[in-house]
């Protein structure tokens, strides 16, 4: 029974509520934001911080404190293991595969090889009212990048 | 007759009202749609399922219902957004009617913020407009200390543009104007009006009350010199319930404003000393908004898009053209406005010297002719014609030739029962 | 079960959306009421049987669809104002949503008047405030210089009175609070309050959204030193349709009130250069009015009436005392407010240690059962109790004892679902 | 036919309308008020003068400036008939007669010793709209008149 709630409370989720990786406020960082959801008061303070190399810029570090539900900060705890490390292009890149999966009504098969872990987000999608706890950390890393290579730009 | 829509007949019998029976057994013949337009079977419908199954608060409810609600709400706005062709669907604000939009943006002009309006600074409307794109502007004028100007009107109802650099001018802040006068009729160039302000630097606010009924629109087709900053409509003139108004802006501009009315929703965080907003549209909609009508306003401009607004267009054209005709016909008559129906919209005030409008009405009104008598919240322009009320006919989609005949046949009655020569 | 409405299968036929089935073939438990309340099928026919057979303009329509919908539309008024028991049934205005109503008031107290408010003077509120009754007096104490001052809260949910004298002083000129807290359930002694409030001068405003549902009111009973000067309620609340409030006031002030939103219908005549106002109400509801709106919130009261508001008021209170002992069986589980039904509502706000909100309510919700989850629009009063969220469930005059043991037997299989001990 | 139409517009009523009685605007007077019916823009000017003796106050004159429809104009016309002359308490109550008959919805049965040619006006009751027609120049005269007699009482 209740074959969607498994679905949106999967394994993966509780266990990465239970045990976040990347947690707290780390230095150094290019750009920290404060995003809240208004509906259901859900916040999270984030900092990134970027690095150069001869290949490109790439997440160096996401930092965060969360207050949330379950899916929020599983959320939040996927998405750091998702882009640190990876080149910007490519981490928005994931960015953008998420945000497709969230939107897309259960009706999109995610890419395990993309989001590995996120996959385990697609029940969200049949949640409207949750998909934004599952994007609210994710849309203040895409802002906080994009605030950090704004000022660096300049 | 040329241009009428296909199928009027079938289009009629969705609209329940039209089948009423008035007073010894008249069928109503509904000429005031200018004021409010009648309501399709599928707009009652759609509001009436909201209700009984889907009703739920929206955005903070989390639940099977409130999602549905939530989803129906926003869909509405989605709704609204392609009718409007609108660049940003974030960028449609839901409120109770227009003069609540035309309201919202005066009073937010007044607090500080990159718009804000002061001593020295002009706000420009003209002669033609509805109260409800006048009061609002004398308000903000009276607590600004900034001064409202104004364009007149020529003989036969068109703005005069004459003096437009002269009136628009670096010290205009804004330019607010009628798109189709309900009035009048007339139809403004409010793209050749939008070039000049947005030459000054003005923000260019159009009142398409009369125009989102009739005309086709598509904000992001227009060259964006010729786009207006803001546009506003109301529901229940585009066959959609009260309650409900659309304010479209700019979303830099929203994005600057101040907020309007704080409470609910419209906030990101509260504290007792401090709060911090949410983003549009969401800023501008404090408390539950109208839900149902929303989603009965969705319904209507479906419904309208589905009958294809060129169609609307037309048909209102076709009657208009009619009527004009007809009220040529009655001796002594008098129209204000353009006298060509493609100059103009669908509303058409007259006088007939000698009889009061409000006796024309009800006598009308007694063979079941519905009109409106009076000032038709045009105070000003009626002074400027030397009149202190009208009686205005105004035809919609469903109205045919036959109930034009009609207005006509009881004008005629009317002349007699007063025994005019 | 003692006090419980009469005939409550008869009435739960009433209310269409209760005989839903959501995803997986559960029945709907509606336990969000205090967000917004189910509408029985009179107040959906009432506004039907408007919108077909109807629907005009009001006021300035001379037609007999306009005498109908004019008179339907005031006939509300009326009904309002004996629900009230308002002294005078001009005192009743209509408004949106009672956000609009409290931020009518905060945005006229700015401009000159008797009542203007400026620097030096001070606003008091509480702590237990929805946010539309905190952010409008933000708004006006940031643009006047006034000065904000709230009542804080006791640990078992009581407005803290312990400083009154000092809290409400000659300096102040507003004191607004919430009769019935949609979080905490408390109902406030507003009467003590008023009356404190009153020798010092200052205006009394009252938020009565969630009290409105569930007390019986009698504004004209009410010693005048006790009597709110303001009062507001929110249609959606009170079995009515979204889009409709009321604020109702004392004459005297709403006539020395400057306008708030100006435009058609709230003038008596306007220029080019200056307007004048209508007498209240009118002055108050520019525009259009929510008139479909309106006649439902008007078939809403009677249908109140009707059950008998001490009724009403004796079903909550057996509902909630029964879902308070049911709450009290849940390991864990604290309950934010007065646990004595008594002396509280019928929205009980808790947390259960170890499981967020939101996952109580979505592990609840796909049982069928609709409860909010968040900050219920009161983030300081959360603040106050130290949580960012919580659960809450609001019954109403439908809710079944049976209801709640679903509930109940749904928090028990939310633990177990989260593995709590 | 449209026997409610020829109750509206009797002839009475028309007579007034295309002679009203004590029309213009006369010295001296007390008080002056200027009403306005906002729904359809209707307006009135009148002013009244009261007079004293040992039998108390009367109405020696009202005079008024008015624009408006037929049974405006001629309600105007029939209350200068009805007032003038009378002692002040009389006129008021021949005011509250008028307002009754006006808000009976046709139910009402006009006193013709009381109201004269006031009866005429017993058919508007049965159309709502026009009721604030007839109602505009008693409203007018009643406001004035109290306005007056506040002024001497000071
Ligand atoms: C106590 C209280 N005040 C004010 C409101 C605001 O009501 P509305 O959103 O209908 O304006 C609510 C409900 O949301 C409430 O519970
Ligand atoms: C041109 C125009 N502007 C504004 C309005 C005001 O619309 P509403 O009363 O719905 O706010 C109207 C209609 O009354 C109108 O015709």
């Amino acid at each position: 029974m209740t074959t969607d709630l498994d679905a949106l409370y999967q394994e993966i989720i509780l266990d990465h509520y239970k045990n976040p990786h990347h947690k707290g406020l780390r230095e150094p960082f290019e750009a920290e934001v404060h995003h809240v959801n208004p509906t259901c008061g859900d916040e999270v303070t984030l900092r990134v911080h970027l690095a150069h190399g001869p290949q490109g810029t790439w997440v160096e570090d996401v930092s965060y404190d969360a207050m949330g539900c379950s899916i929020s900060q599983a959320a939040a705890s996927v998405m750091t293991d998702l882009v640190i490390g990876k080149p910007v292009g490519e981490a928005m890149a994931i960015h953008d595969e998420f945000l497709t999966l969230m939107q897309g009504k259960g009706q999109v098969e995610p890419d395990e090889d993309v989001l590995e872990d996120g996959v385990a987000f697609a029940g969200v999608a049949k949640f409207p009212a949750r998909i934004k706890c599952a994007l609210l950390s994710w849309m203040a890393w895409k802002d906080a990048t994009t605030t950090a290579q704004l000022e660096e730009a300049q | 007759m040329e241009g009428l829509l296909p199928d009027l007949e079938v289009v009629r019998k969705d609209f329940p009202i039209l089948s009423r029976v008035l007073a010894d057994g008249r069928p109503l013949v509904y000429l005031d749609s200018a004021n409010t337009s009648q309501k399709p079977q599928v707009v009652i419908d759609t509001m009436v399922d909201h209700l009984e199954r889907h009703n739920a608060n929206i955005a903070r409810a989390m639940h099977q219902l409130g999602a549905e609600s939530t989803a129906a709400y926003e869909a509405a706005r989605d709704k609204v957004s392609a009718f409007l062709g609108a660049p940003d669907r974030d960028e449609v604000v839901f409120t109770k009617n227009i003069t609540e939009g035309l309201n919202l943006l005066a009073n937010t002009l007044v607090w500080p913020g990159q718009h804000q309006v002061g001593p020295g600074d002009e706000i420009v409307i003209t002669e033609m407009e509805h109260h409800s794109n006048i009061v609002p502007w004398q308000l903000l004028c009276e607590r600004t200390g900034a001064t409202l100007r104004w364009f007149g009107i020529t003989d036969d109802g068109h703005l005069d543009l004459s003096n437009i650099d002269e009136l628009v001018t670096e010290r205009t802040k804004v330019v607010s104007l009628v798109w189709v006068s309900n009035m009048l009729g007339t139809v403004n160039p409010i793209d050749a009006i939008a070039r000049r302000a947005h030459e000054v630097g003005a923000l260019v606010v159009v009142d398409a009350a009369q125009a989102a009924p009739q005309l086709p629109i598509d904000l992001a087709a227009m060259p964006v010199e010729e786009r207006p900053d803001v546009l506003g409509f109301t529901g229940h003139k585009t066959v959609g319930p009260t309650g409900i108004g659309v304010l479209w802006a700019r979303r830099d501009m929203l994005d600057q404003l101040p907020p309007f009315l704080g409470g609910g929703e419209m906030i990101e965080t509260v504290t007792m000393e401090r709060s911090t907003y949410a983003p549009v549209p969401h800023k501008f909609e404090a408390g539950t908004p109208p839900i149902v009508e929303a989603v009965g306003l969705g319904a209507a401009v479906d419904y309208l898009s589905g009958l294809g607004m060129d169609n609307v267009h037309r048909h209102e054209q076709a009657v208009t053209a009619y009527a004009l005709a007809g009220l040529a016909t009655v001796p002594g008559l008098r129209v204000f406005g353009p006298l060509d129906a493609t100059q103009r919209g669908g509303a058409v005030s007259f006088e007939i010297p000698g009889i009061h409008p409000h006796d024309v009405a009800t006598v009308l009104d007694s063979r079941g002719i519905a009109v409106r008598a009076g000032h038709s919240c045009t105070k000003p322009t009626h002074a400027r014609f030397g009149v202190q009320s009208t009686t205005r006919m105004s035809s919609y989609l469903y109205t045919t030739p036959a109930e034009i005949d009609a207005l006509i046949d009881g004008l005629e009655y009317t002349r007699s029962y007063f025994k005019l020569g």
